[in-house]
């Protein structure tokens, strides 16, 4: 359902990509690990527009997207968790996920559903994001991506500085929202963790795919050949 | 005293009308339009141009006035985006510079355009009506006009900004432009869209500016400082708060008039200090958290 | 901070003799280049016209304004449109040093900039509680709260300002030979002290505070003695400006020296020639030279043209026209930062 | 050919751009009268004239001032209009010792202004105006003419006119607390204030019948339209310099009807130039022929700084500064405004005075309002066209 | 007598109370690790303890010295360097830069000792190879390495990390276990925030558990683990 072909990303003169072929199906969860640095979060941005990307190396249900402005992008249903949360500071907890519903996508996910989700956030709604904890951040931006009703959510770095509870939370969510049709992609540092969560994997090393297999069957070291090069 | 309070108000009426776009510009988009009080003026020629043309009445004013609004909000539309979207971002400087630069522009061309004569609007003698209020005060009808425009302004922007979609993914773009974008909501749109409705809110002020005394080209950075005092002395981000900052504003000078006319404006200027200094964030500030 | 003792031992060097650049053969060539046009221009009374000079001391006044707002805003990061405050403060300084006590105004120049900047030292208590947009405003407030006050002193003049008339018994070619030296050593110093702090340590922490004052704070720079050095510097140096200008000029007013277009011609300077560079004002002093000397007579044509050029710079040569150059070609005449080698 | 050079000054644009609008057109007129180019000390000279416009800021003046003379090296300079035109490009002459003749700014405000000494006088500057004696004289004259309680209210801004006007000692408060006036003078105010009701307030609360002052133009109309909406209706209104041109008048709407101000020049002035030969009627009518605007004030002033610089330059021995300088102070001639001469003692060693009227502003026919002189007490050959109303 | 030491310390932001009265005090060369839920108060406390915020209430000695009313920059100059959980790099600034500012006025070196003590922290970090980049350039990764690097440049005495160890790679945390190993080593104390549990019980002395403001547990890092309290608002059943 969403596909990129040979893409290559540059920042300036430097190429930070070069030639990704990834393909995903519907309602499965990929993981995209890799070093830091490795163009993990520049393949997402791609994927939603936030870095250019030639049109038809990136297909969403068999319309070249890439390149597209982000918010046509959304309007198709690719959502994302950015990197490092990017709470909007100056609105509410409620106004966040509420702004996370611009892309006007029916669907499932609304205000109260989120609540369910994370229930401290009602606690907080009325707070400003930045007044909240790391955490509580990161539940947020969750929040906010998934009220866009996406049917491919990006995550980038979901769990990075949470407590383990709260990961548990998050990634037995998982497979509900995949339940519900939706299609994951989560870029994730602990591999064991994106191993139990996906059911394929790709790994990046240095701007290319150094492994892509299903999560299941890779093995340890077939794993940290692909990290750090032969 | 109570003749005092009235014209305070009435003073403060105008300096609300001067500053709600500069609130809405300054306090919810961080750009430092340096240009307003010269927007302000030329609105007010556009409006003499206009009434050139189609000849001097009450009625023609009137209409003029009515058709001056949709430009208005287009110019701004325009100017924002193809001009100050290009100098958004954490750096309040190049919103300065440019604003800077379109100040000294709209300055020299109207100077070249209508010379230094100053101009005014005839409003066929409704300037200088007024009503008499027990104790020998009187209001003027048309300061009364400006103070009920500034009050169903303040109201109808606080809704816009406070209770709409519209405004909240105003703020959301002017928090991280690049996620809201990511969230599906338009940036270039979307401040245009603001920056068109200042100039609604500009036009409207430069119009009644025109009308209640005379405009010349210079005449803007005058009306840009007493708006950014009121609007900072209001607090950022709340439209009541930029209507109460040009009340203290407009009472503080005409204390200072009282006392000594050549320190009236240097009164509103202290009492401005002050605040920042006891208050920085203001007196309203959009209450966070 | 005594009391408590730093520890020395586990952190002791492990490696000696980084080596770091910090020059190239270009800027030291261009330093040669400087001094001899120095020497040069030190003569330029002996064999030049008095026009010359007299041009020479108005450009010098505004380099060293826009110079000084580059250091406040380009380094310092603190946008200030109100620096007019201490031209204006510097020019009444002199005069009230010069018209009633009696000084020779010439001595009175560098005491009205030395009042300026300790003028700066209260304000800065009121500025800085302000931050970028707010700070720009505020400090335009602020000279405007100056004007006013001056404005209402009869013994200058009031609002209709006064003439300097100390300067009135010195011949016209000592006083046109004494401006323009004086003037020359104002470039001077302005240009090799800002180009020294900005080289030192104490550069290394204003950069660092104009990146994240937080940050700054919490690796141990004295963000608020810095910036109130910083202050009173770019105080002092408008100061000098401004005493300068008003030897010049002789007449002095509330609304001419306290007048927003000091800032804003130094703003389209330092931002014309690039911000945060000390290349910046003085390209853009050259090029706003040269644009008024040719083009002033064209009036409000010219001033319009000025404005456009600010934006278009602003909009299209984010870090102006020297910016544009150092990264196109790496020239940089005076280089500030530190590359590890090796 | 030789060339002398003349520098003009004035404010082209700003907010006292009115004053220096007729300029371009006087100094067209100038190249055609001209042409042929003036003998000095027996030699021919081709003449050139150097407009340079002050954008109504002192600062600007004084430097365009040094331009001419440094760098233009002109023989002579001319400025008028305003103290923030006039006095900074009189100091810079001074100082550079370059003669210079300034024109439109009472004398006082030009010569105490500058900080001049009475005693010494100025070396290379001389001014030719009215003083402020002479629009105290013509204003209570006028007023004096109609019925009021001799109440007076006063406006006088914190600027060069404003401060000189409203001075204690050589401005209006003492001759009219002499002839038996009361004034309100609420204190000095800045140019370009938005609100008048501290001032109106405290004029009603004294029953002032009468206003008086120089302000600007904007802040004339700012005024007199408070003033109507918060009740206040004096009988007579003179203000100077606010009033002086018919494009304010215009802007005022019915506001203006009845206003008086001072009248300096006026195309009923009985005098001629000594350059063009026209009459003050002719060199107006020629004004608005050539520009299709209503005549102003300014006209015959620039027409007649000409005029003197002509004939004392044709008179000077050579084009040293000094002899174009004694050339001047020897000046006698019949100008369009009137006679000029130079001489006497204190600051008349360089005032020359011209004759002053007062006037008012009447709906008119060609134009939308016209002024009519009013009163001519103080110089009778010029002919009143009228008698003062009260508003 | 303790390095560092807080007596009730409370903050408070609006209705809300973020420190709830938190004494707890490190011994001159021990590390601490400091764990609670998100939101529990962590990272106030550090903003307390290095003066970015100051205390309603409580004191906060270091070094035998009430250093409560203290600005920042003294106490850094005092020796106390942290680094911030978001990253706040000097952007502009090539990341050698940073250092050398680190080590000029949190190190108080001069400037030529500085260049050698950000050179070996960066060698001892691994960002050599990105020393001459600007800091605003790099990825979030590598500015948090940064974060780390620039608080060893001011050479510490008590060195406050929070959650440094976050979407690091298994390998690479064990590398930055490894070298906070050598950190400690050489007698630097250390308090630090993670989430990451198992490398903050691979170098904690001791553990402190924060919720609600409030101390939840404190002691042997094993024992605090497995304290049933604990494991229900902090591990979840898993861990
Ligand atoms: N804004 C940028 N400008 C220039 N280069 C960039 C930029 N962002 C990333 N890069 C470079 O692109 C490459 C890939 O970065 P990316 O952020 O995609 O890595 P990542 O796999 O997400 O790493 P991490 O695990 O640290 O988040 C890196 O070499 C990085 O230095
Ligand atoms: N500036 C502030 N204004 C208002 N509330 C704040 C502010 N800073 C933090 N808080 C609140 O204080 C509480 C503690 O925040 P803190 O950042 O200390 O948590 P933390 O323990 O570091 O969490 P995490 O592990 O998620 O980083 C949170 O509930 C947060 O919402
Ligand atoms: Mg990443
Ligand atoms: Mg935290």
């Amino acid at each position: 359902m969403l596909a990129t072909q040979g893409l290559q990303a540059f920042y300036g003169d430097a190429q930070a990509l070069f030639g990704i072929d990834f393909t995903l199906a519907p309602g499965e969860v990929v993981a995209v690990i890799g070093a830091n640095g490795a163009g993990k979060s520049t393949f997402l941005k791609c994927l939603t527009g936030l870095v250019k990307a030639p049109r038809d190396a990136v297909r969403f249900r068999g319309e070249g997207i890439g390149g597209l402005p982000p918010g046509e992008i959304v309007r198709r249903g690719v959502g994302m968790v950015p990197e490092g949360r990017r709470l909007f500071p100056s609105l509410s907890v409620e106004e966040n996920l509420l702004v996370g519903a611009s892309a006007r996508r029916p669907g499932p996910w609304n205000l109260r559903r989120i609540y369910q989700l994370f229930p401290v956030l009602q606690e907080k709604r009325r707070n400003p994001g930045t007044a909240l904890s790391g955490g509580q951040q990161q539940m947020v931006a969750i929040g906010r991506a998934l009220m866009a009703n996406p049917e491919v959510l990006l995550c980038d770095e979901l769990s990075l500085g949470l407590a383990p509870i709260v990961i548990q939370e998050i990634y037995r969510a998982l497979p509900r929202l995949t339940q519900e049709g939706m299609t994951v992609v989560i870029v994730e540092q602990d591999v064991q963790t994106a191993q139990r969560v996906s059911q394929r994997l790709y790994c990046f090393q240095e701007g290319r795919v150094s492994l892509a297999a299903a999560s299941t069957q890779v093995t340890r070291e077939q794993v940290s050949r692909a990290y750090f090069g032969v | 005293m109570l003749d005092l309070f009235v014209q305070a108000a009435m003073l403060g009426g105008l300096y609300t009308l001067f500053a709600l776009g500069q609130s809405l510009m300054f306090g919810v988009m961080r750009l430092t339009n340096t240009a307003h009080g010269d927007f302000i003026v030329l609105a007010a020629f556009g409006a003499v141009a206009g009434l050139m043309l189609v000849g001097a009445s009450g009625a023609a004013t009137v209409g003029v006035a009515l058709a001056l609004l949709p430009v208005a909000f287009v110019f701004g539309w325009g100017l924002q985006r193809f001009v100050l979207n290009g100098t958004l971002g954490r750096d309040p400087l190049p919103s300065l510079v440019v604003t800077f630069g379109l100040a000294i522009v709209i300055q020299n061309l109207l100077l070249q355009l209508f010379s230094a004569d100053p101009r005014s609007i005839e409003t066929g003698g409704f300037n200088t009506r007024s009503l008499a209020l027990p104790g020998g005060v009187a209001v003027g009808a048309l300061p009364l006009l400006v103070l009920g425009v500034a009050l169903a302004a303040t109201a109808a922007l606080q809704w816009l900004f406070s209770a709409t979609a519209l405004g909240r993914s105003f703020r959301a773009v002017s928090d991280d432009r690049e996620v809201a974008e990511l969230m599906g909501v338009h940036a270039g749109k979307v401040y245009a869209l603001a920056t068109g409705i200042a100039f609604v809110l500009v036009a409207i002020a430069g119009v009644l500016q025109a009308m209640r005394t005379t405009v010349s080209p210079s005449d803007g950075p005058l009306l840009l400082l007493f708006a950014f005092e009121a609007v900072i002395i209001g607090g950022m981000g709340s439209f009541w708060g930029t209507l109460a900052g040009a009340m203290l504003l407009g009472l503080a000078q005409q204390v200072g008039f009282r006392l000594d006319p050549g320190w009236g404006i240097w009164a509103g200027h202290l009492v401005f200090l002050a605040v920042l200094v006891f208050r920085p964030q203001g007196l309203f500030p959009k209450t966070r958290g | 901070m005594s009391a408590v003792p730093i520890p020395g031992e586990p952190w002791a060097a492990a490696s000696a003799g980084v080596t770091v650049q910090r020059g190239t053969r270009a800027n030291q060539l261009a330093l040669a280049a400087g001094i001899l046009l120095l020497l040069v221009a030190a003569t330029l009374p002996l064999w030049g016209e008095s026009s010359w000079m007299r041009e020479f001391v108005e450009i010098a006044c505004y380099f060293v304004f826009a110079m000084m707002w580059n250091l406040l805003a380009g380094y310092g990061g603190m946008v200030s449109i109100g620096q007019q405050a201490f031209f204006g403060l510097g020019g009444y300084a002199m005069l009230a040093l010069g018209n009633f006590a009696g000084m020779n105004p010439f001595v009175a120049v560098p005491l009205g900039a030395l009042a300026a900047a300790l003028v700066a030292l209260p304000v800065s208590w009121v500025a800085f509680r302000l931050q970028g947009g707010y700070f720009a405003i505020g400090t335009w407030v602020i000279a405007e709260v100056f004007r006013l006050g001056i404005a209402n002193i009869p013994a200058v003049g009031g609002g209709s300002g006064t003439t300097l008339t100390a300067l009135r018994g010195i011949g016209k070619s000592t006083r046109e030979s004494v401006t323009y030296w004086m003037a020359l050593a104002c470039v001077v110093a302005c240009i090799a002290g800002v180009y020294l702090f900005l080289r030192s340590k104490q550069g290394l922490a204003l950069q660092a505070i104009r990146d994240n004052e937080v940050a700054a704070e919490s690796q141990g720079i004295a963000v608020r003695r810095m910036k109130l050095a910083v202050y009173a510097v770019a105080a002092l140096g408008a100061g000098l400006a401004g005493a300068l200008y008003f030897v010049g000029n002789l007449r002095i007013s509330p609304d001419a020296a306290f007048s927003v277009n000091w800032t804003a011609f130094a703003i389209f300077m330092v931002v014309i020639g690039g911000i945060g560079r000390i290349e910046g004002p003085i390209v853009g002093a050259l090029i706003f030279w040269a644009l008024n000397k040719f083009f002033s007579d064209w009036g409000t044509w010219y001033l319009m043209g000025l404005g456009l050029l600010a934006i278009v710079v602003t909009l299209f040569f984010k870090k102006g026209l020297w910016g544009y150059a150092q990264e196109r070609w790496g020239w940089s005449l005076f280089p500030t930062q530190r590359r590890l080698v090796g | 050919a030789d060339v002398v050079k003349i520098g003009y000054v004035s404010p082209q644009t700003g907010p006292l751009a009115p004053f220096g609008e007729a300029d371009k057109w006087v100094i067209e007129q100038m190249k055609a009268a001209l042409k042929d180019g003036i003998a000095i000390g027996g030699k021919k000279y081709e003449v050139q004239v150097l407009l340079k416009d002050s954008q109504s800021s002192p600062n600007r003046a004084g430097e365009v001032a040094n331009d001419l003379i440094l760098k233009e090296k002109v023989a002579l300079v001319l400025t008028a209009g305003t103290p923030e035109t006039a006095n900074p490009v009189s100091d810079a002459c001074e100082l550079n010792e370059v003669p210079c003749i300034s024109s439109v700014v009472p004398w006082q405000p030009w010569f105490f202004g500058r900080k001049g000494d009475p005693a010494k006088g100025f070396n290379w500057t001389y001014h030719v105006f009215w003083g402020l004696e002479d629009v105290i004289a013509n204003f209570t004259n006028g007023w004096k003419s109609v019925s009021t309680n001799k109440k007076v209210g006063g406006l006088f801004p914190n600027d060069g006119d404003g401060n000189a006007w409203g001075d204690k000692e050589l401005g209006f408060p003492k001759p009219l607390s002499q002839m038996g006036f009361t004034l309100t003078d609420p204190g000095r105010f800045q140019n370009g204030t938005q609100d008048f009701s501290a001032q109106i307030a405290k004029f009603k609360s004294e029953g002032v019948e009468i206003v008086t002052g120089v302000v600007i133009p904007p802040d004339a109309k700012t005024f007199l339209t408070q003033a109507r909406q918060q009740g206040f209706r004096p009988k007579v209104v003179t203000l100077g310099k606010a009033l002086l041109f018919p494009g304010a008048i215009e802007a005022l709407g019915d506001l203006g009807d009845g206003l008086t101000t001072e009248v300096w020049w006026s195309p009923s002035h009985p005098f001629s130039s000594s350059l063009t030969k026209q009459s003050a009627r002719q060199l107006a009518d020629a004004y608005e022929a050539g520009t299709k605007k209503q005549w102003t004030q300014p006209i015959g002033f620039a027409h007649a700084l000409f005029e003197i610089a002509g004939n004392a330059l044709s008179r000077s021995k050579s084009l040293k500064n000094t002899d174009v300088r004694d050339a001047i102070a020897a000046t006698n001639l019949q100008t369009v405004v009137g006679p000029v001469k130079w001489g006497g003692q204190g600051p008349f060693r360089n005032v020359s005075k011209t004759p002053l009227v007062l006037g008012q502003w009447v709906k008119g026919g060609k134009h939308k309002y016209d002024l009519v002189i009013v009163n001519n007490e103080a110089f009778k050959q010029i002919p009143a066209g009228g008698q003062l109303k009260p508003i | 007598m303790p390095l560092l030491a807080l007596h009730d310390v409370r903050k408070a932001y609006g209705a809300l109370q973020v420190t709830d009265g938190i004494s707890l005090s490190v011994e001159e060369g021990e590390t601490l690790g400091i764990l609670g839920p998100n939101g529990a108060g962590k990272t106030t406390l550090f903003n307390l303890v290095s003066g970015d915020v100051r205390a309603d209430s409580g004191r906060v000695e270091y070094a035998g010295r009430d250093v409560t009313a203290l600005p920042p920059h003294q106490r850094c100059r005092a020796g106390m360097a942290r680094s911030y959980q978001v990253p706040q790099p000097f952007g502009a600034m090539t990341v050698f830069e940073n250092l050398v500012t680190a080590a000029c006025f949190g190190g108080r070196q001069p400037e030529r000792a500085a260049w050698e003590t950000a050179h070996d922290v960066l060698r001892e970090t691994g960002l050599l190879p990105h020393a001459n980049r600007p800091a605003g350039a790099l990825t979030l990764l590598n500015r948090k390495r940064l974060e780390l690097a620039r608080a060893l440049a001011t050479r510490p005495r008590l060195l406050l990390l929070d959650e440094i160890a976050g979407g690091l790679t298994e390998h690479e945390a064990q590398e930055l276990v490894a070298e906070l190993r050598r950190i400690k080593a050489r007698g630097v104390t250390m308090v630090w925030i993670e989430h990451v549990v198992h490398a903050l019980l691979s170098l904690s002395d001791r553990l402190f558990v924060i919720d609600f403001g409030r101390k939840l547990a404190e002691g042997e890092p094993q024992a605090v683990i497995a304290d049933p309290q604990v494991r229900r608002v902090y591990m979840g059943v898993e861990a």
